[in-house]
């Protein structure tokens, strides 16, 4: 694929970099050196992400970086990054109880740079068929991972994924081409009638009949991706039974970028007056989400699955918080995606350390965690307060935002948001006692691996929750303008 | 373009989410594979008759794909497995034909209302085309929900996947179809002969779906 | 010199008070006895009876606190002050201000909760019983009085004893269906606060049947007596307050001479002599009620407080 | 300036966290931070102090944080000057007591770092002007207290306890977070400032009223939703229960308040209704279910319940008297109400450091398991004892003074043109009435039963003294009870500025009345003079003890127990908190508790042991609660099948939801 203005960028190098590094793991001799490969490669796509912030090159017919994706990819860029930390300790471990081999830990470091490769390349993808195409890549990868375990259960889920996503991405492509055939009247036959940048530039003249149908079988084919109800049946087994790494990464990178494809659709139908408002769809979808996966937090036995269904939850109050739309509600939606990618992330990255000290991921087994390992559990409580939106943590800020803002346009709304916002706390801690306090239960055995990425990762939520620094403010407000 | 390349685009359509149903009807999975080939066969005419018409050579491959993979690679190929494990030769149905096959009617019907809401000024044949194609990927949606055998399942979704190339190559001067259509081939190489049959097949002798959802994740 | 006055005044109130209290109690007793056709005790045996206690050694349970000790001396204070607030004779006493009536019915509140302390702290099954049953009784008794007080208060305009004497002895005040019903309602806890027929039984000590007397059944000598006198201060207590809000009628206004102060003490002492008659009377004419009879009595007497508060609420012309 | 030295402090409590749990290990870290945090208290209570005497004028800053384009809002004023005043005079004592208390801490990792965040955050509830910092800090004085409550987890007890406690707490803050969304409208204006200039509409303020008693109200404990207040206050180490019970309550309180009388606009009439509904029966429901327990701490957490109630009472007059623009009326409720919670304040931790004290003494909350203390610990019992008398609302000390004052109040509202309120407001009356008797007996039965008769197990004959800071801390609290009983009119005229602040208007000036007595309305009508009430009782109690002792006897023996005779019984045989509210059980409880008594007699020549059990129903919690989890139970059960669909189930799930689509598609206009 050709990039516009062929020298080497940071553009590049977000797609280069993951994809060198894919290669490279699979033929590397020492599969234990991948691991090593894959933080460097990751902490190289970083820094090519976080220059792309500064010089953003001209918006090309195939990849494009505005405000908007801007943010995800350093986003991704930097929980890949740590997520790749926490993952060396783990696989390590993995390997050492004999639950991995060395060939699959080969495969699974290759398949985390394709991963990467293949988010970036959604991330910056300025044709809606390229956008497809890569996010179809990282469904097909993370599908690889899920399985990786070769166990009954894992083959299950990773089965389970793969039909319900292939069944997402025909609908998905279904709504890309309707996109196009109401595009090629107006722009012309072609590739410029894929090219988003012009697409939302000419939407307004758009057939909206045509604009309505592709956004039905856009949200439903991306929101599989995302998780949204009734379409999430994959997520929470992909999550429990995948290695914790890759469900951190699920959690906190791939269904925000499921998502951040749906929001530039929205944008397209905003452009065009006649069109649905996505908005209700959104909305609707939104809250069947929240409330159903609050609820289904009650009767979860395994600490992985709950913190799925979670992610369910928080996707539900992204996806109203858009689908509300206005400054504020916009700018939460994007605090939340952001504050959610890291807090549940570093919650894995617990739940990880959790599951390997107490050799199991039945949250019947585990108890007094904050007894037997005390920063563990204290640190499992903060992300746990953090992510049920409590302050002074990150999450509370967008709740607050989306709660307010929503209560003065649709009171009955609002109602039914904090009642299912309700509902998952108080489903949350449920567990949570269980997990951390009580009297201890299971092995007390020391956690070789470091807390840093965790920590790292609560620490910024804290800080975001307090303070935000103005340049990420303004970033975020030309953002939420951008999506109407 | 002249009314005859539209009647004969519009009758391969159309012929096209007829076979559809007719897949509907099938009770026998060989039957149902046979009528799976006819699908293939038809989508190839059609795809070849739009690269004819918009003569756009690229789609040329995308046809020969469709006739030569679709149409007889996979067949082939599912025979050979349902004969390998053993597979009865029942399609197990969950509903009875009559009423899949009044669902079938109704999903067209509401196919056609939908894409002909959309206004005059988008030209005639890409509407029609639409139409159907939506027809054809709901049906195929209906036989992968109204059918238990894994294979009947996989022949849904690849009909399924057939409606996806006749929208994209319904849609004139669409890049990255011939990509598209390579790209769903492979994805329907893995679901068939993929590494996790594979999996699956070491570790259950069935590949019925029924049998992988024994386990619900909750069982432990 | 009206300072000197009215401190003598307010001197004599207090004294007056504390010697006519056992008197009061003796004449009633008298009555009673001679109701019953019976020769009865002398008038002055309360005070013989105090005067022996008091001579009496102190028998105290081992197991008695210091606050057993100081209970005596608490209760009585408390009523004492009380009842030196009261106007018996004078209205516009000189310390009147100090609490009105609300405050007044708190102090013999006070008293009670140390009383009822008293019955538990030697840790007798007695003891609790009575502290029990009182702490019931009171539970209603109170808010019963809080009401009357209401609908007074709403009638004269104020919660000062003086005041409202005042406002009653004007002709301001006429013939009201609240007021008969406070005056009902006060009657019947009067009765009750001060462990009379039928609620309590002052001369009983069959034990299950006892209130008052099983609190201070571990109690002797100048304890003992201390609390009798303090007993008698209260239904002393009572009786002024109906006096001086129903019949208060001879009472010396603020500021009056002499001859008129002498006139509102023979008026007072007058209205004692009636009400200890009624009382007597009252008492030999009925029986002593079961205790969980008492919670229906009192609730009676609370009712119709509140029934009156609400007409008073309701129109001022009630 | 001041808001600046208060700030500091909160600054300094908040770093003070970190620093506990670096040093957690280290037994000095306990004597650090609960003498730090005395210090910061005890100079916070002076800034804020002079202030409110000084009637200062308001004090705001904004600071970078918090939202964005909002930044933290905070202001100082008479009504949070004062309640920063009740805040720091409980955290001061409360740190005092701890520093003889914490030494018994058995897990004092888990106390330390959040002790001093939990101070902050009720200092920057009160300091806060924009709803953001308002919640934020709200949530987080939850959440630290959550903590605290959690520090013995071993306990299943406390764990649920700190579960509904979460929970309850998260549903206050979200009702609050609607009322401030209302309150803030659409356009997000956040700042109280911009909200005091909005005037919301009439329905606006009605439903913002509600809420704002609904959220304020579940963490004050307005029954019904007290539930988790008698699980959670008893669960914490006994100087935050005071805390909590006596001041974190009343920062609820504050909530309320700020809303009520300053952002929500001018109240409606039939506002005040609601509050004094709610209120009266939270007076009396909080005592009777005090009256039933036997836990001396629950017992207390109940009487917070109560005292609550009682204070939403003097509000919801003053609101009733400032709708018909009854000035000095609603100036007179107000006073009441604040007076109120200083009082409660003082007492109510008071009581709470005694119940630690006992705790710690003898390791009991059990009062069954008490008795006869007041040998042991003969100056826990004094104090203990000035604590009950002044909850109990009798004379001369705090407790009576604010009820004296509701009750003035209520003596005006005849004036008051609605007729609703002229049936409910002698109602309400009746019950604050019997709620202070209730009270009094109720304490009666705590005293009695816990330092009264005679030991009834080992461990309270065992028991020893407490140390000597617990002492000084509740010694301090008895001496200021007297004080505020004995000198109210000083307190009331500190009040002035805060009711001029909210009504309009404010109570006539008490300081220069003559004998220092208060007077709210006129000599003629009403006057108190808490001083020589005391100075009589002192005079005449003196007087009578010394003439017996000189020309009676002074003679004094020491027998066994008389007890009509009887032989000297076991101490099982003395009167227990069941028994002791048996009658009044039996008056009230068959109607509010469903009590019932189930007595086991055995046959006469049987040595089976009579027995006699009493059930006892929270119909708020049956009624209420439990049908709420079983339904979120029920819910789950069902929703939760869907976990268990088979993948062809999943996809015509998916598929359904593309038909439904569009046939919506199909159908819109």
């Amino acid at each position: 694929m050709t990039f516009d203005g062929g020298t080497f960028s940071p553009l590049a190098g977000v797609l280069a970099v993951p994809a060198v590094a894919a290669a490279l793991s699979a033929v590397l001799p020492d599969y234990r050196a991948t691991a090593r490969l894959n933080v460097l490669a990751t902490a190289l796509t970083l820094i090519c992400a976080v220059a792309l912030l500064f010089a953003k090159p001209q918006p090309g017919s195939y990849l494009l970086v505005d405000d908007l994706n801007g943010t995800f990819i350093a986003l991704t860029a930097f929980v890949a990054f740590t997520t790749s930390i926490f993952s060396a300790s783990y696989i390590g471990h993995e390997l050492d109880i004999g639950r991995l081999t060395p060939s699959s830990v080969r495969f699974y470091h290759a398949m985390y740079q394709v991963l990467m490769f293949a988010m970036n390349l959604a991330l910056i993808a300025n044709n809606i068929g390229l956008m497809w195409v890569a996010i179809e890549l990282a469904t097909l990868t993370t599908v690889m991972m899920v399985g990786i375990y070769r166990t009954h259960e894992a083959l299950e889920a990773a089965w389970k994924y793969f039909i319900l996503g292939s069944v997402g991405i025909a609908l998905a492509l279904f709504g890309t081409i309707l996109i196009y055939m109401a595009a090629r009247p107006v722009v012309g036959e072609g590739l410029q009638a894929m090219v988003w940048s012009v697409l939302v530039t000419r939407a307004g003249a758009f057939d909206p009949a045509l604009l309505d149908a592709a956004f039905v079988f856009l949200l439903l084919g991306y929101g599989t991706k995302v998780g949204l109800a009734p379409l999430h049946a994959w997520l929470p087994d992909a999550h429990a039974e995948g290695p914790t790494p890759i469900s951190a990464v699920l959690s906190g990178l791939l269904l925000n970028v499921a998502l951040y494809a749906l929001l530039r659709f929205k944008m397209l139908l905003a452009a065009n007056a006649a069109a649905l408002a996505p908005g209700p769809l959104m909305m609707t979808l939104g809250l069947l989400s929240l409330v159903f996966a609050s609820f289904m937090l009650y009767r979860r036995r395994d600490i992985k699955r709950m913190f799925a269904y979670s992610s369910i939850e928080h996707m539900g109050i992204i996806t109203f918080a858009f689908g509300i739309g206005g400054p504020i509600a916009n700018f939460a939606g994007l605090l939340h995606m952001t504050m959610h990618s890291l807090t549940k992330s570093a919650i894995f990255f617990a739940v990880g350390h959790v599951a390997q000290v107490k050799g199991t991921q039945r949250i019947a087994d585990m108890g007094g965690l904050t007894e037997t390992h005390p920063v563990l559990g204290w640190g499992l409580i903060l992300g746990v307060v953090a992510i049920a939106g409590l302050p002074p943590l990150g999450i509370f800020m967008s709740e607050f935002l989306v709660v307010s803002s929503t209560f003065a346009r649709e009171p009955l709304l609002a109602v039914v948001l904090v009642f299912g916002i309700l509902v998952g706390v108080a489903g949350l801690f449920l567990r949570l006692n269980s997990i951390a306090f009580g009297e201890p239960r299971g092995p007390t055995a020391k956690v070789q691996a470091s807390y840093v990425p965790m920590f790292s990762h609560l620490a910024l939520v804290l800080v975001a929750g307090v303070y935000m620094p103005p340049a990420l403010v303004v970033w975020f407000q030309n953002v939420a303008g951008l999506l109407g | 373009m002249s009314g005859l390349d539209f009647d004969i685009a519009h009758l391969l359509a159309g012929s096209l989410v007829l076979v559809s149903l007719l897949e509907l009807y099938q009770d026998r999975l060989y039957s149902l594979l046979n009528i799976y080939a006819l699908h293939a066969l038809v989508l190839a005419a059609s795809v070849a008759w739009q690269a004819f018409i918009q003569d756009a050579p690229h789609l040329y491959v995308t046809a020969t794909l469709a006739l030569v993979f679709k149409a007889i690679v996979i067949p082939v190929t599912l025979h050979r497995i349902i004969v390998r494990l053993g597979i009865h030769r029942e399609i197990e149905k969950v509903v009875g034909v009559g009423i899949t096959m009044l669902a079938g009617i109704g999903l067209v019907a509401l196919a056609m209302v939908v894409m002909l809401r959309v206004t005059q000024e988008a030209d005639p044949l890409a509407r029609e085309d639409l139409a159907f194609a939506l027809a054809v990927v709901l049906l195929g949606l209906l036989m992968m929900v109204t059918r238990r055998n894994a294979v009947s399942q996989v022949v849904g979704f690849m009909s399924l996947e057939n409606g996806l190339v006749l929208a994209a190559t319904g849609a004139k001067g669409m890049p990255l179809v011939v990509e598209i259509s390579v790209a769903f081939s492979v994805l329907i190489a893995f679901i068939v002969i993929g590494i996790f049959l594979f999996r699956i097949r070491e570790r259950f002798d069935t590949v019925d779906v029924q049998a992988l959802d024994r386990f619900r994740g909750e069982r432990r | 010199m009206a300072l000197t006055l009215d401190l003598a005044v307010q001197g004599a109130q207090m004294l007056l008070v504390l010697l006519l209290a056992p008197l009061f109690t003796g004449f009633v007793r008298k009555v009673k006895a001679r109701l019953l056709r019976r020769q009865g005790p002398p008038l002055i045996q309360p005070y013989r009876d105090l005067a022996r206690l008091m001579r009496k050694d102190v028998v105290l349970a081992e197991s008695a606190s210091w606050l057993f000790r100081v209970i005596p001396y608490l209760i009585f204070a408390a009523t004492w002050v009380a009842a030196s607030l009261v106007p018996t004779f004078r209205t516009g006493l000189l310390f009147s201000w100090s609490a009105d009536l609300i405050a007044i019915i708190a102090l013999l509140g006070s008293g009670r909760f140390f009383l009822a302390l008293a019955g538990l702290d030697v840790g007798t099954s007695f003891g609790g019983i009575g502290s029990s049953r009182e702490v019931m009784i009171a539970s209603l008794a109170e808010p019963a009085m809080i009401m009357i007080v209401f609908t007074l208060a709403l009638i004269a305009g104020s919660t000062q004893l003086s005041t409202m004497a005042e406002f009653m002895a004007s002709p301001a005040v006429g013939l009201r269906v609240s007021l008969g019903l406070a005056l009902v309602a006060l009657i019947m806890v009067a009765i009750a606060e001060n462990a009379r027929i039928p609620i309590d039984n002052p001369a009983t000590h069959l034990e299950l049947t006892m209130v008052h007397e099983a609190m201070v059944l571990e109690y002797s000598g100048r304890h003992l007596a201390l609390i009798e006198l303090s007993a008698s201060l209260k239904l002393m207590l009572y009786v002024s307050v109906i006096s001086c809000l129903f019949a208060p009628w001879g009472l010396a206004p603020v500021g009056a001479a002499v001859p008129a102060l002498a006139v509102g003490v023979a008026a007072y002492i007058l209205k004692l002599a009636v009400a200890g008659f009624l009382l007597a009377v009252f008492e030999t004419s009925i029986a002593k009620m079961r205790v969980f009879r008492v919670p229906e009595f009192l609730g009676a007497a609370l009712m119709l407080g509140l029934l009156a508060t609400l007409l008073r609420f309701v129109s001022g012309s009630f | 300036m001041t808001l600046t030295i208060l700030l500091v402090g909160a600054a300094l409590l908040l770093a003070l966290g970190p620093l506990a749990v670096a040093l957690r290990r280290s037994s000095a870290a306990s004597r650090l931070v609960y003498g730090t945090s005395m210090m910061i208290a005890a100079v916070s209570l002076a800034a804020a102090l002079a202030y409110l005497i000084a009637a200062g004028a308001p004090e705001s800053i904004a600071l970078p944080v918090g939202v964005p384009w909002l930044g933290a809002h905070l202001r100082i004023d008479a009504l949070s000057a004062f309640f920063l005043v009740v805040v720091d005079l409980g955290a001061m004592s409360a740190s005092l007591f701890a520093l003889g208390y914490g030494q018994h801490e058995t897990a004092p990792e888990r106390v330390l770092p959040f002790y001093p965040a939990f101070l902050a955050g009720m200092t920057l509830v009160v300091l806060a002007d924009d709803a953001f910092t308002y919640l934020v800090s709200w949530e987080f004085m939850s959440l630290t207290s959550w903590a605290l409550v959690m520090s013995h987890h071993r306990v299943p007890d406390n764990v649920r306890a700190g579960y509904v406690y979460l929970v309850m707490a998260s549903f206050g803050t979200l009702t609050l977070l609607l009322a401030f969304g209302l309150l803030a409208g659409p356009d997000g204006h956040y700042t109280f400032a911009q909200i005091r200039a909005a005037h919301p509409s009439a329905a606006l303020g009605a439903l913002v009223l509600i809420l704002a008693l609904v959220g304020a109200g579940s963490k004050a404990g307005l029954v019904p939703l007290h539930v988790w207040l008698p699980l959670a206050h008893p669960a914490a180490p006994s100087h935050v229960s005071g805390l909590m019970s006596g001041v974190m309550t009343k920062v609820a309180v504050y909530g309320f308040v700020r809303i009520a009388f300053d952002l929500a606009g001018p109240p409606a009439w039939w506002w005040s209704i609601v509050v004094l509904a709610f209120a009266g029966v939270t007076t009396v429901m909080g005592v009777l279910y005090a009256l039933m327990q036997h836990d001396l701490k629950r017992l207390l957490a109940y009487h917070t319940v109560e005292n609550i109630g009682i204070i939403f009472i003097g509000l919801g007059l003053a609101l009733a008297f400032k709708t018909h623009g009854m000035i000095f009326a609603a100036a007179l409720a107000l006073t009441a109400a604040l007076l109120h919670v200083f009082n409660h304040s003082l007492f109510k931790s008071l009581l709470f450091f005694g119940a630690g004290a006992v705790l710690t003494a003898t390791g009991e909350r059990d009062m069954e398991h008490l008795g006869g203390l007041s040998h042991r610990m003969p100056q826990t019992a004094f104090v203990f004892l000035i604590g009950c008398v002044a909850i109990s609302a009798l004379p001369p000390l705090n407790g009576f003074v604010s009820e004296w004052l509701t009750f003035q109040a209520i003596l005006l509202s005849p004036q008051l043109p609605v007729w609703s309120l002229k049936l409910l407001v002698p109602a309400v009356g009746a019950l604050l009435a019997l709620a202070a008797a209730l009270a009094a007996a109720c304490f009666v039965k705590a005293y009695g039963v816990t330092f009264l008769g005679r030991p009834r197990t080992d461990a309270a004959a065992g028991a020893k003294e407490t140390d000597s800071f617990s002492l000084a801390a509740m010694y301090f609290l008895a001496a200021l009870c007297l004080l505020a009983g004995i000198l109210p009119g000083l307190f009331i005229d500190a009040l002035a500025p805060v009711s001029s602040a909210l009504i309009g208007g404010h109570m006539p000036v008490q300081s220069d009345t003559p004998w220092l007595s208060i007077v709210p309305i006129a000599a003629s009508r009403s006057s108190y003079d808490g001083l020589l009430v005391f100075l009589f009782m002192i005079i005449s109690g003196t007087l009578a003890a010394s003439a017996i002792h000189r020309l009676a006897s002074n003679r004094l023996r020491r027998a066994p127990a008389w007890d009509c005779g009887y032989p000297d019984a076991s101490p099982a045989t003395q009167y227990t908190a069941m028994s002791f509210a048996q009658p009044i059980r039996r008056v009230f409880g068959t109607v509010v508790f469903r009590a019932r008594e189930h007595g086991d007699m055995p046959p006469p020549g049987s040595a089976r042991p009579a027995r006699l059990t009493v059930e006892l129903h929270d119909l708020v919690w049956e009624t209420l609660y439990a049908p709420l989890v079983a339904g979120i139970g029920f819910a789950a059960d069902h929703l939760n099948r869907l976990q268990f669909l088979t993948i062809r189930q999943f996809l015509s799930l998916v598929f359904s939801a593309l038909v439904i689509l569009l046939l919506v598609l199909t159908i819109w206009p």
